[in-house]
C-alpha cells in the first residue's frame, strides 16, 4: 500500500503496538483479517506482522504463523523451562497416531481408505478419539457408493503441531516424489496432494446438516 | 491374547518394539493389522523395502501364521485373508506366467504389495516426525492468562428532525381534540339528558316544571339550550313507555312533569299520548 | 549482587529470554521466587524484572507489578482495541421521540408538564432512555412544592438533529407551513419559543451535588 509509507514513524510504532496488545492478549492465532478490522484503515497490517515477526525473533516469546494466522508462542528452546509446569499431554496409542498421519497426508480421507493404508480394519474409538482432540474433523461426504464421511485436519492440528499450512507437514515432498501419498495402487497419473481447505473437492458433498 | 483388531483403547503406551526381537509372539498382541505384521516381518529382513522380496516375505506370514494355529491362537479374519492372498501370490510367483491380460501378473501383485509396505511405513515414519516437532502445550506454550477479545455492544439511538417535528406536532394536534371533545360533554346526549330525568321525576310526586327541574341542575347558562332540547326529548321517549306524564298549558308555557299515576292497563295502543292534554 | 556484572551479556539476554517466556505462559503472575527458582541460582530476577519492565514500557505489553508479583498485560491505553465497541443503531419509540420534542419545545421542564402536554402518563423507562442517549439532560429543580427536577436538551442533541440552536426549531407557522399541523388548529395552540440556555430559570434551582 502506496499510503503506509506516508505515515509517520510514530504512527507506525503505535500501529505495531496494536498488534502487539491484540496478539498479545489471545491464546488464538489471529487472522489478519481480524487484526486490520481493529487497526486504522490504512495499515498494512502483514508488513507490519513480518516488523513484529523479526522483533521477537530472538526472544523468549516468538510471533509464528499458523494455519494464514498469527499467534505469539514461547520460544521452543526454553521448553524445558515450562515443561515443568505443563500438564503432559496424554499419549496417542500407536493406532491414533499412525491414523492422525494417515489423515494429515492423504485428506479428504474416508475411513475405507485409511483402512486401505494401514492394512487393518480400525475400532471405531480411534476416529471418536482423534475428532475428541479436535485435531481432525468430518469435512464431508465423498460421491461415491455410500456417500462415506471424508476427515481431514484442522487448525488446531497446525497450531498444535506448529505448521503454517499442511503443505509443510514433515517430509511431504518426498512422500509425493515416491508417490506414497496414492490412495489406490496402483498409482494414479495425478500426484494427489493433501489438502485441509475449507472448500470441498470435486468428489466430496457436504455433511449432513446434524452432522456439523 | 490374539491377533485381532485393533483395541478400542486408542489412547495408550505405545509397545516396546524391536526389529531384532526374536519372539513374534510380542506382535501377535500389537494392533498392527496384517499389513503391520508384514512390515514387521519385511524389518527382520534388513532391507530396503524396495528391494524386498515379497515371495520370501509371504512364505516368512505363512509360517507365522501356522505357528499362530499350533498354538491355537484366535486369529483374527484380516490376518487369515492376507494368509490366503500371500499362498496366492507365492503360487503365482512360482508358476510360469499366464496369458490371462485381465489379471495382474504376480510381478505386479508383488509389486503393489511392496508398495502397501512402503506406503505404510512412510506413514508410521510420518506419524512419528510429526509427535517429534515441537509441540503446543508440550515444547511451546501459549498466552497463560488471555485477554478477552470481546466486542462490547453499545446502543446508538437515531432519529431525525422530521420524525421529530411530526411526533411533536402530531401530538399537540392530539391533545387539542381531546380538549375539543371536552367540550362536546356539554351538549347532553341523550341518554345523559335520560338518566337525569329519571332521576329527578323520582325525588317529586307532582307536577314539576321541567325548566326548575333543570335549573337546579344547571351550573352554566350556555348549557341550558342543549339540557332542554336533550330532556324534552327524552321525556317524551318516556312518556312513550309510560314512565311519566307531560302537561303544558299552552304554546310556549312552562312544560310539567311527573311520574305516571296510574299503572296503564295491558297494552294500550295510545299509550304514546297519555300524559298530553291532561290539566 | 555482584556476581550479575560479571554474566555475559549473552547469559543475561538469555535469563531475559527466559523470564520472558516463563511470564508469557504462565496462567498467573509469577512472584519472583519462583521465577528465581526455574533460572539458574546466580541470577538477579529482579534486575533482570526491572530491565524487563523498561524494555516493554513504551510497547503494546508492559510488564506490571501485581500484588508483589509480576504479569504481562496489554498497555492500558489499548484496551479500546481488546474491547472495540460495535454500535447497534437503534430507532426511538414513538413515547420517547414524542417525550424528546416535549422537552426539546417546552424546556425546562418537568415530567408532570411533560405528561400534561402529552396528555397520558409516562412510564420511567421513556425518561431514562433519553437521558442514556444523551440528548436531555437534567437541568436543576422546580422552585416548586416537590421540587421537581427539570429536564432540558443538550449540546448533542442539537448535534445529532443538526440544529443550530434550539430556537431554530420551527414554530407554529413554520410548521403549519411544512403540513406537520393542520391548516385547523385551534388559534390557542401555543408552541413555545425554546431555550436550552445553561443558565437555570428564576424559577430553577441547582440540582443536588449528587444528582450532576
Amino acid at each position: 500500500m502506496n499510503n503506509v509509507t506516508s505515515l509517520s514513524p510514530e504512527d507506525r510504532r503505535q500501529h505495531l503496538r496494536m498488534l502487539e496488545a491484540l496478539l498479545f492478549a489471545s491464546a488464538e492465532p489471529l487472522s489478519e483479517a481480524f487484526m486490520a478490522e481493529r487497526l486504522p484503515s490504512d495499515v498494512d497490517v502483514g508488513s507490519l506482522l513480518r516488523e513484529l515477526q523479526s522483533a521477537y525473533a530472538g526472544r523468549g516469546v516468538n510471533l509464528v504463523r499458523v494455519a494464514e494466522k498469527w499467534a505469539f508462542r514461547t520460544a521452543e528452546d526454553l521448553s524445558f523451562l515450562l515443561a515443568p509446569e505443563a500438564v503432559e499431554p496424554r499419549r496417542l496409542s500407536r493406532a491414533a497416531l499412525e491414523t492422525l498421519a494417515v489423515v494429515a497426508y492423504h485428506q479428504p480421507v474416508t475411513r475405507a481408505e485409511i483402512e486401505e493404508i494401514r492394512g487393518v480394519s480400525m475400532s471405531k474409538g480411534v476416529l471418536d478419539v482423534l475428532l475428541e482432540t479436535g485435531w481432525i474433523r468430518m469435512r464431508g461426504r465423498r460421491r461415491s457408493p455410500g456417500r462415506p464421511v471424508t476427515y481431514g485436519t484442522t487448525e488446531a492440528f497446525l497450531d498444535h503441531f506448529g505448521l503454517e499450512a499442511v503443505g509443510d507437514l514433515p517430509g511431504l515432498e518426498e512422500l509425493k516424489g515416491a508417490g506414497l501419498l496414492d490412495i489406490n495402487v496402483p498409482a494414479d497419473l495425478a500426484i494427489p496432494v493433501p489438502s485441509d481447505s475449507a472448500d470441498l473437492r470435486g468428489d466430496e458433498d457436504p455433511l449432513d446438516e446434524d452432522e456439523r | 491374547m490374539g491377533v485381532g483388531e485393533e483395541e478400542d483403547a486408542a489412547w495408550g503406551a505405545e509397545p516396546e518394539r524391536s526389529a531384532a526381537d526374536p519372539t513374534l509372539l510380542v506382535d501377535v498382541d500389537g494392533f498392527e493389522g496384517p499389513l503391520g505384521l508384514l512390515l514387521e516381518l519385511a524389518r527382520t529382513q534388513k532391507v530396503d523395502l524396495t528391494k524386498i522380496s515379497i515371495l520370501a516375505l509371504s512364505e516368512q506370514y505363512l509360517r507365522f501364521i501356522e505357528e499362530a494355529r499350533r498354538l491355537r491362537l484366535e486369529i483374527a479374519a484380516d490376518y487369515l485373508v492376507m494368509a490366503a492372498w500371500l499362498a496366492y501370490l507365492k503360487s503365482k510367483l512360482l508358476l510360469p506366467a499366464g496369458d490371462d491380460p485381465e489379471e495382474p501378473s504376480a510381478e505386479e501383485m508383488a509389486a503393489a504389495l511392496a508398495f502397501r509396505l512402503r506406503r505404510l511405513e512412510a506413514m508410521r515414519d510420518a506419524a512419528a516426525r510429526l509427535m517429534n516437532r515441537d509441540r503446543l502445550g508440550r515444547d511451546v506454550f501459549a498466552r497463560g492468562m488471555p485477554e478477552a477479545l470481546d466486542t462490547v455492544r453499545r446502543t446508538e439511538y437515531e432519529a431525525d428532525l422530521y420524525e421529530l417535528l411530526s411526533a411533536y406536532a402530531i401530538q399537540r394536534q392530539r391533545t387539542c381534540v381531546r380538549r375539543v371533545s371536552v367540550r362536546q360533554r356539554d351538549v347532553w346526549s341523550l341518554e345523559e339528558a335520560r338518566q337525569v330525568l329519571a332521576r329527578l321525576v323520582g325525588m317529586a310526586d307532582d307536577w314539576t316544571s321541567l325548566q326548575e327541574y333543570l335549573v337546579a341542575y344547571l351550573a352554566r347558562p350556555e348549557e341550558r339550550a342543549t339540557a332542554i332540547a336533550s330532556t324534552f326529548s327524552a321525556s317524551l321517549e318516556m312518556v312513550r313507555e309510560g314512565k311519566v306524564e307531560l302537561r303544558q298549558a299552552d304554546a310556549f308555557a312552562p312544560l310539567y312533569v311527573r311520574r305516571r299515576q296510574t299503572p296503564r292497563q295491558g297494552d294500550e295502543p295510545g299509550a304514546d299520548t297519555p300524559g298530553k292534554g291532561k290539566p
